[in-house]
């Protein structure tokens, strides 16, 4: 995992450095500090051990038990809980153990939390943090990235931040949005990602994207942890004289089209790359989307990579082989270059 | 014994349920409606009972057999029959059917989804929001006995228990779930029993009876708001039409209708208050006839109001 | 609905006609008669009653009730059993009472049914029937097209008939197939359609699309009710001088990506029209796909039709607006092929 | 009382189990092993128990502390091993982690999935074939205290009881769901309570005793061979390490640990042999060195083992 990715616009030596999860961690400590209404769920989040992760390690001795509710083994049921107080107005931060585990969960999240406020003018103001992505050995039901589902259905919001200034900001943001917000956290970046992020009150707003590096020849359009590998990989093809663009979506719902085909268009060779299973995922929506409002700008084929069309193995040589990467982005890069 | 005033009210409100349930029913056999639609004919002593037990500050999330519920909380019947013919002036603004997504928050009223039952957990948070604040503030909703078989009755419970939450459960025990009857759902319906287990106060009463309903809810919801935890309740009724408009229900045996029929709820109710003297049958005829007209006048604005403008599609995805 | 839709393969005229309804439970009927391994389960499926769209009726008569179980209200129960029902050889035809309901039984369905021969070599030979689609106003909760989740999701088939025929005949091939197979039925075209259905054994063989409609200038692919509306639209610019394509998928899982790049290539105008909601839709699979690898034969761009990003709203205006009909489509085509 | 022989192979898969799982820790901290991994330690005596009451053609889901289950069954050392470490030779091959994914449908083995409790409906479907067929086999598996929150418990028990299935349920309750203690997860651990509901035959056991266990389990399959319906046996245990590798368990009372210490199953076992004149001490001995020769072997071989050709990334994805 590539750590030290010198953004164009946020350079990782300025100012105060955390890591993706303390980002996290502190992104919603300030929201529980600012808003009572604010209150975290989950397996195993309360009391001293502050759940798998230990992202929500010491909020409940700060913030007492009530604000950190332990819960059974029961994500439909929690999940659907957490429907209703936030119709009440409560602003509940639910964290899934794992990603893999929202299909559990699925019906109060697809069918009720999606619907409420269309059916009756209900908001359900809450946030599901999901920790996700793999490339760590952890086997099928603990690498999974769910995001496509999420983005097929409407009502919902999708973020997936890649930086730990990101990670902060987009759970405010998502905290603060009137609406059900998926955050997907990407468990590689955990603690292999560190660098700047703003103290205090730092919000990035749902469904803009990010430049995250300028280039004129191919754009990379991606997110999560695959932003950290496409900027490598732009690193690599750099000295064949390839100029590469990459662009982070950020959110995937709703997507920033319009940075999405700016993008797009100021190379005229798009790749669109993620960690999820590539077969309808969330870059099919990326890539059609500019086939149709950018064809006249394309120079090439639109490209993607993403998962293969399997579980996520567990063995490092069938994991590496599943999933995308630096060097698999780079080789895509050149190719797409050359065309 | 429960005010007098309080009983014809009752009354009133189960005419006016069975009222609005019948023109619907005729009208829909008449191609007056829009898509299906579920009779709640025989749970009107449920509906109103349990609503009528409900106070200001408290939350309900009705089901589709809860007409009266919907009523009783000031939910007018030009709102839901505009939801059923899906009019621009229904409750969800012609998105959802029937009487889905006939939720007001400002009236304590969340409209409920297809996904049995998928009312609980979300009842069980309305709940512990009034936990998280301290409110002295109840709870309540519904399931069938159908929808005691799905994995989300089980949860909610689970955790209405072991929190002690504000939380009231009523069961309409219907003997059936479409066309699937009690003995094809579970091993034994001892919905007490099941309840009973997860630390949760339970009740069994005759869901034919407006004022045990009334009775059994109103103590359950005084407890929770004192802090005294969840409570299940089991009325027993009968589910006297189909499923859903569409169904003639062959599959349910006359005799078993019959048998019922003769504890029609709300019939049953006005034997009770001409016999024991609390109404003239003059005074109740009186009630009838304003059913009959508010009903009328309801239908009459609802086929008049317009349909959504298709410009609105995508209006209010988010909030 | 148009219902005489004149397909140039199978001209409605010819030979004995079914309903896409009849059609189904003439499969059903034919598979458990070959095979006693295959029953039949779900709500209220058994007895006299036959299902709440009575495809089922008369099985239980014939075959036992043992052989046609109802189930109670329990998705993920019934079909997490129908796994274990399928790991010891039995073939399952689970009725999902309505697609929508999908979604409860989803664990079981991408977690355990789709993973258990990858993990374990086991084979999970269920079908899943799941009514699906809208356009008769049935509202959010009876109406929805949930296919996309699937597809997304690797270990799963998906098919989705868009004739009598071919809804006879996928059923036999998603029954004899030894992977769990989602079998959508477009609920619109149950009693709407009735065409020629072989008699006897008739086997579609999962995978492959079918041309419809040949024609140079534009391409639609589709499937399920919406193979019927490209076709009317193609009646419909037909006078204008232009010549459709019309693909029907039929399998969704695996995509027969050959005959998606041949009817590509064959005008490079290319359309991808579906009932279920457009964002993250297959049809952005499909658009990516073409817009990858037959990059060079495109004309213009790949257009996308489908649901809004709305739950499927109940009254009438709303849910036309929300649909894709042969009015639209055609008028993308006119557009496209005026590019 | 249960014939010496057994009572004295008991012990060896035990112990057998116990080395296992003594080496995978060992490596693990080591750092010779791969991704995460869950200890078994202190539930040697259910998974060993209920494995050794199994008939040949019973079916079994074991879940991720019944590592004596799949051992008595027939998975060798070596394929768990290697699929711990992520090699070709493993029972999945490389797919799956950990005890994850190892089944074998030739051993009568289902391998779980990590989705609590998904292997109770996998089960039931297991049982409801051998109704199908008339065959007179039953379908074992395990759940712990935390996974019987969830709704696949509530919707496969109902299931189990209205088929009266031969469907045996070993719920393994060691008083923790990862670090939730049992009063975090229900009102009250009342198992058999809850079980009893749905009409199935209910028992509890001592979960460290292995002798207990298999009887309990023994006669509970033998019913549901025999037609009598299905049994959840609850069996009382203690996880004895964190939830998995990397877990300290700080939140688990000291004193709580020592006590069950006490209580554990394999030097419990050992020491009901010798003073029962059953085996002696010097047999016993010759058993743990086997258990150790056993286990190095396998774990030699599994440490030689091919990692996986990349090239076969999609092979098994469809049958
Ligand atoms: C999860 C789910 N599965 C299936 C359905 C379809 N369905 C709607 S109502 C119903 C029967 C419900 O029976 P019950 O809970 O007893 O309520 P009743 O209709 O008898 O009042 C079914 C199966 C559903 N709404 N939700
Ligand atoms: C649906 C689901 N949610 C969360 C998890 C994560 N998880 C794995 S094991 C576990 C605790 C299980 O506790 P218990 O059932 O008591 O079994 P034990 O580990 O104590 O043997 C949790 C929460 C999971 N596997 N499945
Ligand atoms: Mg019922
Ligand atoms: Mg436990």
């Amino acid at each position: 995992m590539n750590d030290n990715f010198g953004f164009t616009d946020a350079p990782a030596s300025a100012g105060r450095e955390l890591t993706y999860l303390e980002a996290i961690a502190e992104g919603i400590r300030l929201e529980m500090e600012r808003d009572e209404n604010v209150l975290v769920m989950g397996e195993d989040v309360g009391g001293d051990f502050g759940g798998a992760f230990k992202v929500t390690r010491g909020l409940a001795a700060r913030f007492g038990d009530h604000r950190v509710l332990n819960t059974p083994i029961a994500e439909l049921g929690f999940t659907g809980m957490a429907n209703g107080m936030a119709m009440m107005g409560l602003r509940p931060i639910i964290e899934m153990q794992f990603a893999d585990f929202i299909s559990t969960a699925f019906d109060s999240i697809v069918q009720f939390a999606s619907t409420a406020h269309y059916r009756m003018g209900a908001s359900v103001p809450w946030v599901i943090r999901a920790p996700s992505d793999g490339g760590i050995r952890s086997g099928p039901f603990h690498s999974q990235n769910p995001e496509a589902w999420f983005v097929h259905t409407p009502g919902l919001k999708v973020v997936a931040p890649a930086t730990p200034a990101d990670a902060k900001g987009l759970l405010a943001g998502a905290v603060r949005d009137d609406n059900p917000v998926i955050f997907f956290e990407a468990k590689p970046l955990y603690r292999s990602v560190r660098s700047h992020v703003p103290e205090g009150e730092h919000v990035v707003p749902l469904g803009k994207a990010e430049v995250r590096r300028h280039g004129t020849d191919v754009t990379v359009i991606t997110y999560g942890s695959m932003v950290h590998q496409a900027l490598a990989a732009a690193d690599a093809v750099e000295p064949d004289g390839i100029s590469t663009m990459v662009l982070d979506l950020r959110s995937l719902k709703p997507l920033d089209t319009e940075a999405i085909l700016t993008a797009a268009t100021a190379t005229g060779k798009v790749i669109v790359a993620h960690a999820a299973n590539r077969m309808a995922g969330v870059g099919a929506e990326v890539a059609a989307l500019v086939a149709d409002e950018a064809f006249d700008a394309l120079d090439g084929p639109v490209r993607r990579l993403g998962g293969a069309d399997t579980p996520v193995p567990f063995s490092p040589p069938l994991e590496d082989a599943y999933r995308p990467n630096a060097e698999k982005i780079a080789t895509s890069i050149r190719d797409l270059a050359a065309w | 014994m429960v005010d007098p005033r309080v009983q014809i009210e009752m009354y009133a409100w189960m005419k006016l349920a069975r009222t609005f349930d019948e023109q619907m029913v005729a009208m829909w056999k008449q191609g007056r409606g829009l898509g299906g639609t579920f009779s709640g004919r025989g749970h009107e002593a449920i509906g109103v009972g349990a609503g009528m037990a409900l106070g200001p500050d408290d939350i309900v999330a009705p089901m589709h057999r809860d007409l009266g519920t919907y009523l009783v909380r000031g939910m007018s019947p030009e709102r839901i029959f505009g939801n059923m013919l899906g009019r621009a002036t229904g409750a969800s603004r012609g998105r959802d059917a029937n009487l889905h997504g006939v939720g007001d928050l400002g009236l304590g009223i969340i409209g409920f989804i297809s996904h049995l039952p998928q009312s609980l957990p979300t009842t069980l948070g309305v709940a512990m929001s009034f936990r998280y604040r301290g409110e002295p503030r109840a709870a309540m909703t519904f399931v069938g006995d159908g929808g005691t078989t799905s994995g989300a009755f089980h949860e909610t419970l689970n955790m209405a228990g072991l929190w002690q939450a504000p939380f009231v459960l009523v069961i309409e025990n219907n003997q059936y779930a479409y066309s699937t009857p009690l003995d094809q759902q579970m091993h034994s319906p001892n919905f007490s029993e099941r309840a009973g287990v997860y630390g949760i106060t339970t009740a069994t009463v005759d869901g034919n009876s407006v004022v045990d309903v009334h009775a059994a809810c109103t103590e359950a919801l005084e407890r929770a708001r004192a802090g005294g935890g969840p409570t299940v309740i089991e009325a027993t009724t009968m589910r006297m039409l189909g499923h859903a408009i569409h169904d003639g229900a062959e599959y349910v045996p006359a005799g078993l209708l019959e048998e019922w029929e003769r504890r029609d709820p709300v019939a049953g109710h006005r034997r009770h208050l001409t016999e024991a003297g609390i109404a003239s049958e003059a005074t109740l005829d009186r009630l009838d006839v304003a059913a009959r007209e508010r009903i009328a006048t309801a239908v009459a604005e609802a086929e008049r109001a317009p349909l959504p403008d298709p410009d609105t599609l995508t209006d209010g995805v988010y909030a």
